[in-house]
């Protein structure tokens, strides 16, 4: 049996290893989607006339898949949804980035794709629309600089692959004061909302469509280049904890592989708190089992 | 061995001169005015040959050393073949051959406008004409001659590209056509673009007619005249049997 | 960045389409039919072991250098036959100075596969004290032109230089029989080396997906082509080594394909190496024989004439020579004392390479060159070497065996004598003299 | 030594034409894009895939818009006997370059212009036909990390000892002086693209060596794609909201 990270560094007793088995198989079960996934060099039997989209390779007539995944049809295009790959970037999504370098008038962000992402210091600003003096470029690095977390959007793809992002609007910008997570994007469904706020814990969720999450403490909506020093106030020991409880289930639902959605989570975090499970506890087998069946609950429910 | 000071100047004319030698003496002109060409250099009153080659007189006072070399030196109006190594948003980096990289505006095209900015892949061939060259500068290239008009500049598609020197490019290019291309013309059709930096392009239709262009002209660099006549003649009675 | 880009060879597209479009009537760009090879030519060098080949404008020299070294502990009584490669930026501007690079690695393994893996070369033969001394000999390979297929052409250079290296015949004598005597080419004929069959190599270029297959490609060729395979094979029919490096699949009928044709044209191949090693052999034994008849006829005219050429030749060692003669005495010396003069005569010996072995091989070559000298002067001085792998100091110390010199019959005697004047006392007597060939 | 008995078991008890044990395993490094592990037998070997991503060193020349693929193999210094071994010896340049092409071939690497693909490989235990696993291991790491690819590219080795073709060879066998062969194939294709082999062997007899190790590429192909499969069914069934 195959199993991905989760073997590796989780020592499951005999007891956990059944549930976990028993689990896992009724969720393929459950699961329709699964019989039609391919490998590299698997044929598809298609009839001809469909459009061949990624991920697929004319050979010979004969159309053969050049990567694993699930072969999916839109009606007439047929491809391949990867599954484990970098993020493949499309206009308008929205993206949580590290900086990695600071350059003339734009800052290079890493968004685990195969190239960097821009953000140009023109599409800063928000609110006030002027241009971008010699001055703005001079006070780039009290803004942000390397190693910060962004959040922006994706604004354009340049013919050689270049990605420029824009973060033009407020509530986009630098991130402060919360926890900067990497999971597989293909675990992040691509949906119109991407930033929550959860009132109870005053905690902001950005789950960026290329697999970097952030888990905050909740930022008023307003222009953050004027930079204040009441702003920095301290955050609170309850805030705190929820931010790393809400991480850790994350980092569960991604060992487990599960897709990442509010809702998830939040059953997740209440899962870990029902049970009154230390947070640090949560990275153990115990919990991942118990996540596991919760999960074969939730889709049982909802099927 | 000393230096061959000569005192005519008609003395050293179509003879071959060494880096070093001395071909002229102003000392003992009378205000004549000399234009220098390329392979000549003047140091106070004394002309000394810069490179291996022939001297070369022409009516009213230009000499210049003609020599036959892998590297070409770039100078305005030449004709050149180049290779697009690089294509940057305002110019395609092009190699001529040259010292450095030349460099092709986007818009030296026949009506080249920021709309249609012609794509060349890396290692597309031109046909190219040098417009400047100033010192420590890139040269500067252009797809239209001087009117702006293409005329027969720019890519070459298909055909075969082989590397000569110089001297050979100059020779296809001498004004009665060269024993070799009036030879292969009578009894092939072809066409060929001769850049001065020993580049030749050869296109045709059939493969074979422009592999026995492109290696009778190769073999036609050290052979004379009639040596070039016979060797086509064996080249043709080969193939048409 | 950009000038190294100005001076790089570049492939254009119409030249790649071409010769796709010719290969697919069969024809190639110089003319040649498909699986012809072009145009071979074999040159010897002076002393033996040296090799000059050119294969169309593909130019590679061979040097083969033998010298006496402890064997490895796991084939006590086996010599060791290693090879280099040299890719000098003047045979092509894309090859960098320096460490050697990806493919001068893999031509030295593929002719380093092709000769030692299919004992190509009788390495027992090589024995001189079992556990104690064997003879290790090293291929030196030059490139000095790349005109594509550098594998094929090299591996003619290796065999032709090995086929007519000569190394000194040496004996175990002495009190304890621990000693070993290197007797000079006048006492004993040098021997060649024991060689059992020539492993050729063959190169293909695969085109257009593998479907069509190409012999020998030249430089254009090798830029355009999608795969490459080498299959070394020897005359009566066996392979000897095979290296397909990857890059494009081809069907398995086309391997064999290539295998029967290289084995067809191993025999020609062959053919014309052993005619060119014949040819060189008889015409160094032709001068052999010539030089010893003249000498003793006319003594005066003949030394007179060999002199000049001599004194033009030995001139500039004049130095070495003054230093070298009053460490050495005619009787054998023990290693150790001769140590002190090897490192003295190492410090002004300026000929030859002082360290040939750019990689970190185990075993580090001596700086000096043992190979025969055709004319006069014969000097043999092998020094053997304790082996400490990763030695570290620079200087490597050795003790001699025994170092015999005997100047040629013709060799320079000491400077009080008028150069040209020679008598036959010179001559005949063999005077001490180490001169050092460079 | 006799390495074949009578009975035609080897050494390790095998028979002539059968493998060592294979265990494979995708997705062992976390930070990795993709990665594998692939045992054959003692022989054992990891690798990483960290790509398509930007290309580090601009230096390099950039290749016209194909993916830049680097390759670095090495053995650990614990996997043989002997601890003398560098990491850069000449047999790891060729192993690396060689593996390299291999890999190059069947990733589509027109697909991810201006981009780099790293391939780490390492061999933890060494017991012969190392260079096979590291590239059926490299083959599972770049399918694990979504990297678009013609075909799976699986190797496998056999040798001739005591006149008996032997498929997959251990150390002992491999360091016995018979012939050694390897091939690599595009199972699905049917292509060759790596065949490494050497020592002396009869043309007749390569020829059976060569189809048995073609059939034992043939059964690792096999046992690989069972692992991707169930990996990808894995992945998805649990993905699956």
């Amino acid at each position: 049996m195959v199993m991905r990270k989760l073997q590796l560094e989780l020592p499951l007793n005999q007891t956990q290893k059944v549930r976990f088995k028993r689990a896992m198989e009724r969720l393929q079960f459950l699961s329709s989607t699964t019989n039609n996934s391919v490998i590299v060099a698997d044929s598809i039997h298609e009839d001809a006339f469909l459009l061949k989209g990624h991920g697929t390779s004319e050979v010979d007539g004969e159309l053969m898949a050049t990567v694993c995944g699930v072969v999916t049809h839109v009606d007439k295009l047929v491809y391949i949804r990867t599954l484990r790959a970098r993020y493949k970037p499309e206009v308008k999504d929205i993206v949580v980035g590290r900086v990695i370098e600071v350059s003339k008038s734009c800052w290079r962000l890493e968004l685990n794709s195969t190239k960097d992402g821009i953000l140009k210091l023109s599409s800063m600003d928000n609110d006030v629309q002027r241009r971008k003096t010699y001055v703005d470029e001079l006070n780039m690095r009290n803004i942000i600089v390397e190693d910060d977390v962004v959040c922006a959007e994706v604004g354009c793809i340049h013919r050689d692959g270049g990605l420029e992002l824009r973060a033009t609007s407020y509530k986009y910008g630098k991130l402060e004061k919360g926890q900067h997570l990497m999971v597989d994007p293909y675990l992040v469904k691509r949906s119109n909302i991407h930033f929550h706020y959860i009132e109870s814990l005053g905690i902001d969720l950005i789950i960026g469509r290329n697999g970097f999450i952030w888990v905050g403490e909740h930022v008023q909506a307003q222009d953050h280049m004027i930079l204040d020093d009441e702003m920095i106030k301290h955050t609170s020991l309850e805030t705190r904890q929820s931010i790393l409880r809400i991480g850790n289930a994350i980092r569960v639902l991604s060992n487990l592989g599960f897709t990442m959605t509010l809702e998830v989570i939040m059953e997740t975090f209440n899962l870990s708190n029902a049970e009154n499970i230390d947070v640090y506890d949560m990275l153990g087998s115990e919990f991942h089992v118990l996540v596991a069946e919760n999960e074969l609950e939730r889709r049982i429910r909802r099927a | 061995m000393a230096a061959k000071v000569s005192v005519s100047p008609t003395s050293l004319i179509d003879q071959i001169v060494v880096p070093g030698d001395v071909v002229l003496d102003l000392s003992n002109m009378t205000n004549q005015t000399i234009k220098l060409g390329s392979g000549l250099h003047q140091d106070n009153d004394v002309i000394s040959a810069m490179r291996a080659g022939k001297l070369s007189f022409c009516k009213p006072n230009k000499y210049w050393v003609e020599s036959s070399h892998k590297r070409y030196i770039p100078r305005p109006e030449d004709h050149v073949l180049g290779i697009v190594v690089d294509s940057k948003t305002d110019n395609f980096w092009v190699d001529i051959k040259g010292p450095q990289l030349a460099l092709l505006p986007v818009l030296a095209f026949e009506g080249g406008t920021q709309r249609n900015i012609p794509k060349f892949e890396v290692g597309t061939l031109l046909y190219l004409r040098v417009v400047k060259t100033n010192t420590g500068m890139n040269p500067e290239l252009s797809c239209t001659d001087a009117s702006g008009k293409a005329a027969l500049f720019g890519p070459l598609r298909d055909g075969f590209m082989l590397e000569t020197s110089t001297g050979l490019s100059r020779m296809l290019l001498s004004s009665p056509t060269c024993p070799v291309i009036e030879a292969l013309g009578k009894k092939l059709s072809f066409e060929i673009a001769v850049g001065l930096n020993g580049r030749v392009w050869v296109n045709s239709a059939a493969p074979r007619t422009v592999i026995i262009v492109a290696n009778a002209m190769m073999n036609s660099e050290s052979l004379s005249v009639t040596q070039q006549r016979i060797m086509v003649e064996k080249l043709l009675a080969k193939i048409s049997d | 960045m950009e000038g190294r880009l100005a001076n790089m060879w570049r492939l254009t597209v119409n030249e790649s389409k071409f010769v796709e479009t010719a290969l697919q009537s069969e024809l190639r760009v110089d003319g040649r039919g498909l699986y012809d090879y072009r145009k071979l030519t074999i040159k010897f060098g002076k002393e033996y072991g040296s090799s000059e080949v050119q294969l169309g404008q593909t130019h590679v020299m061979g040097f083969v250098t033998a010298q006496m070294v402890q064997p490895y502990k796991d084939r006590p009584n086996e010599g060791s036959l290693s090879i280099f490669t040299e890719f000098s930026p003047m045979a092509d501007p894309s090859f960098e100075p320096g460490r050697p690079g990806e493919s001068a690695v893999e031509l030295g393994r593929i002719i380093d596969r092709g000769l030692r893996e299919s004992r190509a070369v009788d390495t027992e033969s090589l024995c001189i004290l079992a556990g104690k001394m064997v003879w290790s000999v090293r291929i030196d390979l030059h490139i000095l032109d790349n005109g594509g297929n550098l594998v094929d052409a090299a591996n003619i250079a290796a065999l032709a230089a090995l086929m007519t290296f000569r190394r000194p015949d040496c004996t175990v004598g002495g009190e304890n029989g621990q000693e070993v005597i290197i007797h000079p080419p006048e006492e004993r004929e040098p021997l060649p080396l024991i060689i059992h069959h020539l492993p050729i190599a063959f190169t293909f270029g695969f085109f257009n997906k593998g479907n069509i297959v190409v012999m020998d490609p030249t430089y254009v060729e090798e830029a355009v082509m999608c795969g490459r395979m080498t299959v070394t094979v020897n005359a009566n029919g066996d392979i000897c080594a095979i290296q397909k490096p990857g890059e494009e699949g081809v069907n398995q009928s086309v391997i064999l394909h290539c295998l029967r044709l290289a084995s067809s044209r191993a025999a020609a191949t062959t053919k014309i190496i052993r005619e060119e090693v014949e040819a060189y052999n008889r015409e160094r034994s032709l001068q052999k024989v010539k030089r010893h008849p003249t000498l003793a006829k006319s003594e005066v005219s003949g030394p007179t004439v060999a002199v000049k050429e001599e004194y033009r030749k030995s001139s500039d060692q004049e130095k070495a020579a003054e230093i070298s003669r009053e460490h050495v005495e005619r009787l054998k010396l023990s290693p150790e004392e001769l140590r002190s003069s090897k490192e003295q005569e190492a410090t002004n010996f300026k000929g030859g390479p002082s360290n040939w072995d750019p990689y970190s091989e185990a075993m580090d070559v001596d700086s000096l060159k043992v190979s025969l000298a055709s004319e006069g002067d014969s000097i043999t001085k092998s020094s053997s070497k304790k082996k400490t792998n990763g030695s570290g100091n620079a200087q490597k110390d050795g003790g001699e065996i025994s170092v015999e010199e005997v100047t040629g019959d013709l060799g320079k005697k000491d400077t009080k004598h008028k150069d040209g004047e020679m008598t036959l006392k010179d001559a005949v007597k063999p005077k001490k003299k180490r001169k050092n060939k460079t | 030594m006799e390495y074949v008995n009578p009975e035609g078991l080897r050494l390790d008890g095998r028979r002539f034409n059968e493998m060592r044990q294979i265990v494979a395993e995708v997705g062992v490094v976390s930070k990795a894009d993709g990665s594998a592990v692939f045992e054959m037998g003692n022989t054992k070997v990891i690798a990483a895939v960290y790509g398509p991503r930007e290309i580090q060193n601009k230096s390099q020349q950039k290749k016209n818009d194909h993916a830049v693929v680097l390759c670095e193999y090495s053995m650990a210094q614990f996997s043989t006997g002997d601890r003398r071994r560098q990491k850069f010896d000449r047999r790891s340049t060729e192993l690396s370059l060689v593996i390299r092409q291999t890999m190059e071939a069947c990733i589509l690497t027109e697909l991810m212009p201006h981009s780099q693909i790293d391939i780490f490989l390492q061999v933890l235990q060494a017991d012969g036909g190392t260079r096979s696993a590291c590239i059926n291991a490299a083959t599972l790491a770049l399918a694990d990390a979504g990297i678009p690819m013609r075909d799976l590219a699986v190797s496998c080795s056999a040798g001739y000892l005591n006149s008996t073709p032997l498929l997959d060879l251990n150390y002992v066998e491999d360091s016995a002086g018979g012939a050694d062969v390897t091939v690599g194939i595009l199972p699905k294709l049917d292509k060759v693209t790596l065949l490494q082999m050497d020592a002396k062997l009869p043309m007749e007899t390569f020829e059976t060596v060569f189809a048995l190790a073609s059939e034992g590429c043939k059964a690792i192909a096999e046992r690989i794609r069972e692992v991707l499969q169930e990996n990808t069914k894995q992945l998805e069934y649990r993905r699956a909201a």
